[in-house]
């Protein structure tokens, strides 16, 4: 079974038609959306759907991307997986890659080891939180976003802010294989990778087991700990990951860069078809999911209203988006 | 006097039919039971009824006229009050609150009137003071009660609606032989109040003591109803089979155990939470039974061996060699297997293909890091195949399957890679007729080819069929051995009853 | 003397708050030399109004004789500033003003700070073209000032256009996004008026997008942006909101709290409590001298300015 | 018979903490105040508390708010916008139409209507629709801050005088907000002897088992997001007392703040298990632990960190003692 089936256990009364069947899974939704929405954009300001515009939409999408490419494992690992803390392991990662860089190209390989060595080392302590000590992870990574806010301060008063490499900028922003920047042919393979883990690797067995049921995992020889401290893991790196990528976006880190990426990474998971409650859905979906959110979130900034208006219609429209995908069961069977 | 009639009800789930086309009447005054294999659609029937399966067609007439059930509370409206299979209990609250949830008595419509809610629970307590064994009282948390005690609330829970009309599902699965003679007296002066009952249970022994009528359902459609006094149990069976051709008659254990053959596992005084001074030798090639009345200890030994629980005292050695597991992880590497009963919280990784069901433990053992899927399709097929596992394709959710096959794809999960010891735990809890016979002649068969067996069974016909040797459990230990001729019911009853 | 005061600051999401810290940390130490001992105890994190008015509290329970707060709220302090009052202390608020009649404001007229740029653009586009604006936070008190200053200011130029208005929250790659999509939908914009922070991620888009030399958009005061500025000569002005405006602050606080009186009392201001210190601007004529003044600095540090202990001595009696 | 049970050894320790999830964090509150004495004797004067209850009478009521959905195992991440939608619509109402008492009154009201309001939206957009409860009312919370925007489009707006006079002063000698204390005091004590509040604990326990016991789950839901909205609205009423302006955005940092208050507290984020109380002494704990940081003289820039790893800590000695002894 293909991992992008997963709205089939979600929604209530499955249609036998296959076409129905294919036209409820949420990439094919995602990506219909999103279709959608680029040609209203284009109906509102000739040139939204441009081909260099999806592409540098595309830009900030895969940056979103890689952190809910994270979320998404934790999220599957079941047992309310959330990870709050991506957005203050973004942040810092961002102001260590800078640092490490200086704007030299020859400090980007130290900074990325160190990078994922610190998301993976935070990613450490929430798993061995959530594991070890059982605290849910909601309550285990919304303190250690504190604790990281409150590190980001420390770091920020003792060390300056860093510039990225010219060569980080350049992979991020210009083209670099068939007219696409680097960051598109990075997002890409992760998204192969996540492809394979999840359904060629007996650890992508194990997370959606353990996502579907742990105590039978247990049962059945699944290390449950050390999947769930693997998965937080991941979560951190690829959050550290972004973090350099939004530094060679931007060019310089500064402030708490990662904040805007906590609640719409989980976003992002949820229109991909992947539930909050876990052990269904895929990442095909999630990369859907980021584009759909970034591409809604230009439109809004396009047109010209009061901010008042477009926070009500960005509000209004995730809430409509919403009905499509990850709505629980009805009650009554 | 009361009367319910349903007339073709149906219900799918996606592509599987769950009902077909359910009939049903039901009058006051009768116990009526409602029997048939797994999956045959009763609870789909019965929850439809409730209210909490809204139906795809059928009709519902109550005392004569028509009538729609918009759910739960509608139903309980029309006076329709139940037992569910799967219970309704909120864990946290307290046995009394449980008991009242539904219809929580209050002052002013506003605040719970807790004098009057400990007033009318106790009374439904009462009921089962003496049979409901320690720790159970209106103020315990659900959380803190044993299965059989929460089957006891579930019970009291219906019991309260006071509706003309109560339906069972599968009330009594965890409740020991005391508790369910007390439910029987209950639902006697219930019946004879005038009040219309619907029983579910997969024990014909309890079907033919306490019921007036029998519907059977196959297949999802209700094929028969008889008066209990003018039917047989093997009618029954013949009806609920259909013409699948005979049943294979239970396997005759073999006579003693096969006594030159190598020690598969031994335990000496093992001790831990719930069992002390535990000591016995499974043979490669024997099935050892463990008896006596559930929760004496059989499932903490199971599980401690097994390594998901701890034990504190005694050793054991698996092949001569001593070994101590300390995760099921651990056993599973040295070839201890364990099927559990209670397959959705053990069992079962619901939602996920049947493939990802069967081949968790050939990861283990193999070392595996990467699938293959259609490899592994091959590798699970045979299993699959001897178990007679009933499934659309193996790429289906494991949910699609009934609890029977379901509990199948649990067991050949364990016989790609062939262990040493298979330790099972009440592995038929809930599994039809038909399943269980083909179950037991595959566990014959492993032991056969050399396995060492340990089957705990809550059901003593079964325990008796099929073990060489029966281990007779009491209070956390082994009061009795029963060997050759000495396994018969009456020695069985006197040893689990005897400290009782 | 010995005096204690309190320094609060609310958010810490920014260099420059750090550097203001700093500065007013140096200039209570600089108050050693004319015999006065003045301890500083800080209160800088992140935190929302209510955090914010527990640091008053705090500072109240400690009994400090002045606070010098970067307020997170024009109007939030009110109540808390009046039991500070009663409590016998001096309260000067700083960066952002305060409605609060218990407190004086002492810092640049952001108003100001906002049509100054906008005029520095107009007279730029020679009063003619398609113009977006990138701002903060909407609703944020500091943002709807500067917003309110380049309004009045393009308002007066018929020629200039207004084409779109849009918030990326002080937020540089929101700015380099928010650009990036207005580049996208308006080709032919010829000017950018932008904030702090955003400014750098909005160059970084018109750049990529290589319309470096056909845009004019504000800029900002931070040394690696200065010094982009130079090597790129990008067409830019930076109107200086200097972070040393706690450092006036805490001089202006040192004379008052000795019991000296202004010459002028501080009544500037919607508020009427305000005491505004000069904007520097920096444009293509004094960007050198600019970047003379941050040589060596680090690429965070910015461009600033503060009233020195003589010249804050100047505005009392 | 004689059955093994596994409640025969039941310590009592564990009985009560059952019943009364919140005392370790009471433990932990009672250390933190005597810590906060220790190292600044004026935080326990009369006025440092009046003014420490003043500040966080409104994470206490945000945090109540939040637990009657976390009751039901639900979640509202649009307490901190419904907060500041209300404060804005009460400044605003009450500039419109002058600061005389009845009007001021009336404007009072009708923020408290503006948050049950919000609340009858969350619970319908969650428990009609049944959108999951964390990305729906983060949507939602995106709305009512654009609502809010449109209310107020920029921060500030003085509320009369009178308003915040009354809040931050005296009522027989005893100051107005511990008034406000006593008041919710007995509220609380009222709401906790309702039925829904045994029926949110019911839902949350297990929400498939009371339904079909025949529960209205999804009005249960919604009456508890209504509750939500409440004292949302109410703990906007405080913010606009004590901070005597409106502010669009005054709530966005509070809603993560209320949710690790509920925690703190010992309720469960699953549901089933929660109390009222527990969640206010969780908001305490918050207000001391920022104020101990400072006391105890953490530089600056070490400030936020502190806090976040004893909030952290807190978190987890909380989680982890209710889950150790209520084994
Ligand atoms: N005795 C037990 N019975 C049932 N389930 C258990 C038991 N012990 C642990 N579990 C379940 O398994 C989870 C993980 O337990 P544990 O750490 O032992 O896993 P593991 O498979 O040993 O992992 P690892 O190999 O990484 O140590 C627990 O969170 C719990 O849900
Ligand atoms: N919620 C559901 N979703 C999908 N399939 C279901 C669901 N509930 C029941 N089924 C399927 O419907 C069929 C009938 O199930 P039902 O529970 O009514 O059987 P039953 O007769 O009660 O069996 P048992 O004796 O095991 O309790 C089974 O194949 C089952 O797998
Ligand atoms: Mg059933
Ligand atoms: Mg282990």
């Amino acid at each position: 079974m293909s991992i992008d089936t997963s709205a089939a256990g979600v929604s209530g009364n499955r249609s036998g038609s296959a076409v129905i069947e294919f036209v409820r899974k949420p990439l094919v939704v995602a990506l219909v959306l999103i279709v959608a929405l680029l040609a209203l954009g284009e109906a509102l300001s000739p040139g939204f759907a441009s081909l260099q515009q999806i592409l540098r939409l595309s830009i900030v999408a895969a940056l979103l991307g890689i952190v809910a490419a994270g979320q998404n494992l934790v999220i599957l690992g079941g047992r309310e997986g959330i990870d709050l803390s991506v957005g203050g392991v973004v942040s810092l990662s961002a102001i260590i890659a800078g640092n490490l860089m200086m704007g030299q190209n020859g400090g980007i390989l130290p900074a990325v080891l160190v990078c994922l060595a610190t998301g993976a080392l935070f990613g450490l302590a929430n798993g061995l939180g959530v594991t070890l000590l059982r605290i849910p992870p909601l309550v285990m990574t919304l303190g250690m976003l504190g604790v990281l806010q409150g590190l980001l301060v420390v770091i920020r008063q003792g060390i300056p802010s860093g510039r990225a490499a010219p060569a980080l900028s350049q992979f991020v922003s210009q083209p670099f294989l068939l007219g696409l920047p680097g960051i598109i042919w990075l997002w890409l393979a992760i998204g192969l990778l996540m492809a394979f883990l999840l359904k060629r690797t007996v650890f992508g067995y194990r997370v959606y087991a353990i996502g579907s049921n742990e105590q039978a995992a247990y049962m059945a020889g699944v290390p449950v700990r050390t999947i769930r401290v693997a998965l937080f893991m991941l979560s951190g790196m690829f959050a550290a990951l972004a973090g350099i990528c939004l530094l060679g976006y931007s060019g310089s880190s500064f402030a708490n860069v990662g904040e805007t990426y906590m609640l719409p990474s989980i976003i992002a998971v949820v229109l991909g078809g992947t539930p909050l409650a876990g052990g269904r859905g895929g990442y095909t979906g999630t990369m859907a999911g980021a584009m759909l959110l970034v591409v809604l979130q230009s439109i809004l900034t396009t047109i010209n209203i009061d901010e008042s208006g477009r926070q009500m219609i960005f509000g209004a429209t995730l809430l409509v988006l919403m009905l499509f995908y990850g709505r629980a069961k009805a009650m009554r069977g | 006097m009361t009367e319910l009639l349903i007339r073709g009800a149906r219900k799918a789930y996606g592509a599987t039919l769950a009902l077909r086309r359910g009939d049903f009447d039901l009058k006051g005054g009768e116990v009526h039971v409602l029997i048939g294999s797994n999956g045959s659609g009763k609870s789909t029937l019965c929850k439809i009824v409730a209210g909490s399966v809204k139906p795809d067609a059928g009709e519902v007439v109550l005392n004569g006229a028509p009538v729609t059930i918009a759910g739960p509370q509608a139903s309980r409206a029309l006076g329709i009050g139940i037992f569910y299979q799967e219970l309704s209990l909120a864990a946290r609250r307290t046995v009394a609150e449980n008991i009242l949830l539904p219809e929580l008595p209050a002052t002013g419509g506003l605040f719970v009137n807790r004098r009057e809610l400990d007033e009318r629970a106790a009374r439904y307590i009462a009921e089962f003071a003496d049979v409901a064994g320690d720790g159970f009282s209106a103020d315990t948390p659900v959380l803190n009660l044993r299965a059989d005690q929460r089957q006891l609330v579930e019970i009291m829970k219906a019991l309260a609606s006071e509706a003309p009309i109560l339906i069972f599902d599968e009330p009594t699965s965890a409740l020991d032989r005391a508790q369910v003679d007390r439910f029987f007296e209950i639902l006697k002066r219930l019946k004879g109040e005038g009040r219309a009952i619907v029983f579910i249970s997969h024990r014909m022994d309890e079907i033919f003591a306490i019921g007036d009528r029998v519907t059977v359902i196959r297949d999802g459609e209700t094929v028969a109803t008889s008066n209990i006094a003018e039917t047989d149990p093997s009618t029954v069976i013949r009806q609920m089979v259909g013409d699948q051709g005979e049943l294979v008659a239970a396997a005759a254990a073999p006579a003693a155990a096969p006594g030159e053959a190598r020690i598969a596992l031994q335990v000496d005084r093992l001790g831990g939470q719930g069992f002390t001074e535990i000591s016995f030798r499974v043979a490669r090639g024997e099935i050892l039974g463990f008896g006596g009345l559930h929760g004496q200890g059989q499932s903490s030994v199971l599980r401690a061996l097994f390594g998901a629980a701890s034990h504190d005292a005694g050793s054991v050695t698996l092949d001569g060699k001593p070994y101590k597991a300390a995760s099921p992880r651990d056993a599973i590497a040295h070839g201890v297997a364990y099927v559990s009963g209670d397959r959705s919280r053990d069992g079962v990784v619901q939602g996920r293909p049947i493939l990802e069901n069967v081949t968790p433990i050939h990861f283990l053992r193999n070392r595996i890091g990467l699938v293959r899927p259609s490899a592994l399709k091959d590798k699970a097929d045979g299993p699959l195949k001897a178990l007679k596992t009933k499934f659309q394709t193996i790429d289906h959710p494991i949910n699609s399957l009934s609890g029977g096959n379901q509990q199948k794809i649990v067991i050949a999960r364990w016989l790609i890679d062939r262990p040493d010891v298979l330790l099972l735990d009440d592995p038929t809890k809930g599994i039809d007729l038909q399943a269980k016979s083909d179950l037991f002649a595959l566990i014959r068969q492993l032991a056969a080819e050399g396995m060492g067996i340990v089957l705990y069974s809550s059901e003593d016909a079964e325990l008796l069929a099929n073990a060489d040797r029966i281990l007779v459990f009491n209070s956390g230990s082994v009061t009795r051995e029963l060997r050759g001729d000495e396994r018969t019911r009456y020695n069985l009853y006197h040893a689990a009853y005897e400290a009782a | 003397d010995t005096f204690t005061i309190g320094l609060s600051n609310g958010w810490v999401g920014s260099e420059w708050r750090t550097q203001m810290i700093e500065e007013a940390q140096a200039a209570a130490a600089a108050w050693e030399e004319k015999g006065h001992t003045v301890n500083v105890v800080v209160q800088s994190a992140n935190v929302d109004v209510p955090g914010q008015i527990a640091h008053v509290r705090n500072f109240i329970s400690q009994g400090v004789d002045a606070i010098i707060i970067n307020p997170n709220s024009p109007t939030a302090f009110d109540p808390v500033f009046a039991q500070a009052k009663e409590a016998g202390i001096l309260v000067i608020s700083t960066d952002a003003e305060v409605s609060s009649p218990d407190a004086i404001y002492v810092g640049i007229d952001q108003t100001a700070w906002g049509a100054r740029g906008a005029e520095w653009l107009a007279e730029t586009l020679n009063g003619e073209g398609k113009v977006v604006a990138i701002n903060g936070v909407a609703g944020h008190p500091a943002n709807e000032m500067r917003v309110a200053g380049y309004r009045s200011v393009f308002e007066q130029h018929p020629g200039i256009e207004v084409v779109n208005e849009v918030n990326a929250n002080w937020d540089q790659a929101q700015g380099q996004q928010a650009m990036q999509n207005l580049l996208a939908t308006y080709p032919d914009i010829a000017g950018v008026w932008v904030q702090d922070g955003m400014a750098a991620g909005a160059w970084k888009s018109i750049q990529d997008a290589g319309k470096t030399g056909d845009i004019a958009a504000t800029g900002e005061i931070r040394k690696d942006f200065i010094d982009l500025w130079t090597s790129e000569g990008l067409n830019s002005g930076a109107t200086v909101n200097p972070p040393g405006v706690m450092a006036s602050a805490l001089n202006v606080a040192v004379f008052m709290l000795e019991g000296r009186e202004l010459k002028e009392p501080a009544t500037a201001g919607q508020y009427g409590n305000a005491m505004y210190l000069p904007i520097p601007f920096i444009d293509s004529s004094n960007l050198a001298e600019a970047a003379a003044q941050l040589e060596g600095k680090p690429g965070h540090y910015s461009y600033t300015s503060a009233l020195s202990i003589e010249d804050a001595e100047a505005l009392f009696k | 018979m004689t059955s093994l049970s596994p409640t025969a050894d039941r310590n009592p320790f564990a009985a009560a903490l059952e019943r009364l999830p919140f005392l370790p964090a009471l433990l932990i509150l009672v250390v933190l105040v005597v810590l906060n004495g220790w190292f600044e004797p004026n935080s326990l004067s009369y006025r440092a508390i009046t003014g420490l209850v003043s500040t966080y009478l409104a994470l206490m009521m945000l945090a109540i708010a939040q637990t009657y959905v976390v009751m039901a195992g639900d979640i509202d991440l649009s307490v901190g916008a419904t907060l500041s939608l209300v404060n804005v619509v009460v400044i605003v109402l009450m500039e419109r139409w002058g600061g005389g008492g009845g009007m001021v009154l009336l404007a009072c009201f009708v923020g408290i209507l503006t948050g049950l309001a919000c609340g009858l939206i969350n619970g319908l957009v969650v428990a009609a629709l049944r959108l999951q409860a964390i990305v729906a009312t983060f949507a939602t919370s995106i709305f009512f801050t654009g609502v809010a925007l449109y209310v107020l489009p920029v921060a500030g707006t003085p509320a009369p005088a009178a308003f915040w006079r009354t809040y931050g002063g005296r009522i027989l000698e005893i100051p107005f907000v511990f008034w406000v204390v006593a008041a919710l005091a007995l509220l609380l004590v009222l709401l906790v002897r309702t039925r829904l509040t045994l029926q949110l604990l019911a839902v949350g326990d297990d929400a498939q088992g009371a339904f079909q016991s025949g529960l209205p789950v999804a009005a249960i839901r919604i009456k508890g997001y209504v509750l939500c909205g409440l004292f949302a609205a109410l703990a906007a009423l405080c913010i606009t007392g004590d901070t005597a302006s409106g502010d669009p955005l005054v709530g966005g940092k509070m809603t993560l703040y209320s949710v690790a208050a509920v925690v703190l507290g010992g309720s469960a984020l699953s549901g089933g298990k929660g109390t009222v109380v527990g969640s206010l002494v969780g908001a305490l704990i918050i207000g001391l632990i920022n104020s101990l940081v400072f006391f105890v003289g953490t530089p600056s820039e070490w400030q936020n960190l502190v806090q976040g790893l004893a909030i952290l800590i807190a978190l987890m000695a909380g989680v982890f003692v209710g889950r150790r002894v209520g084994q």
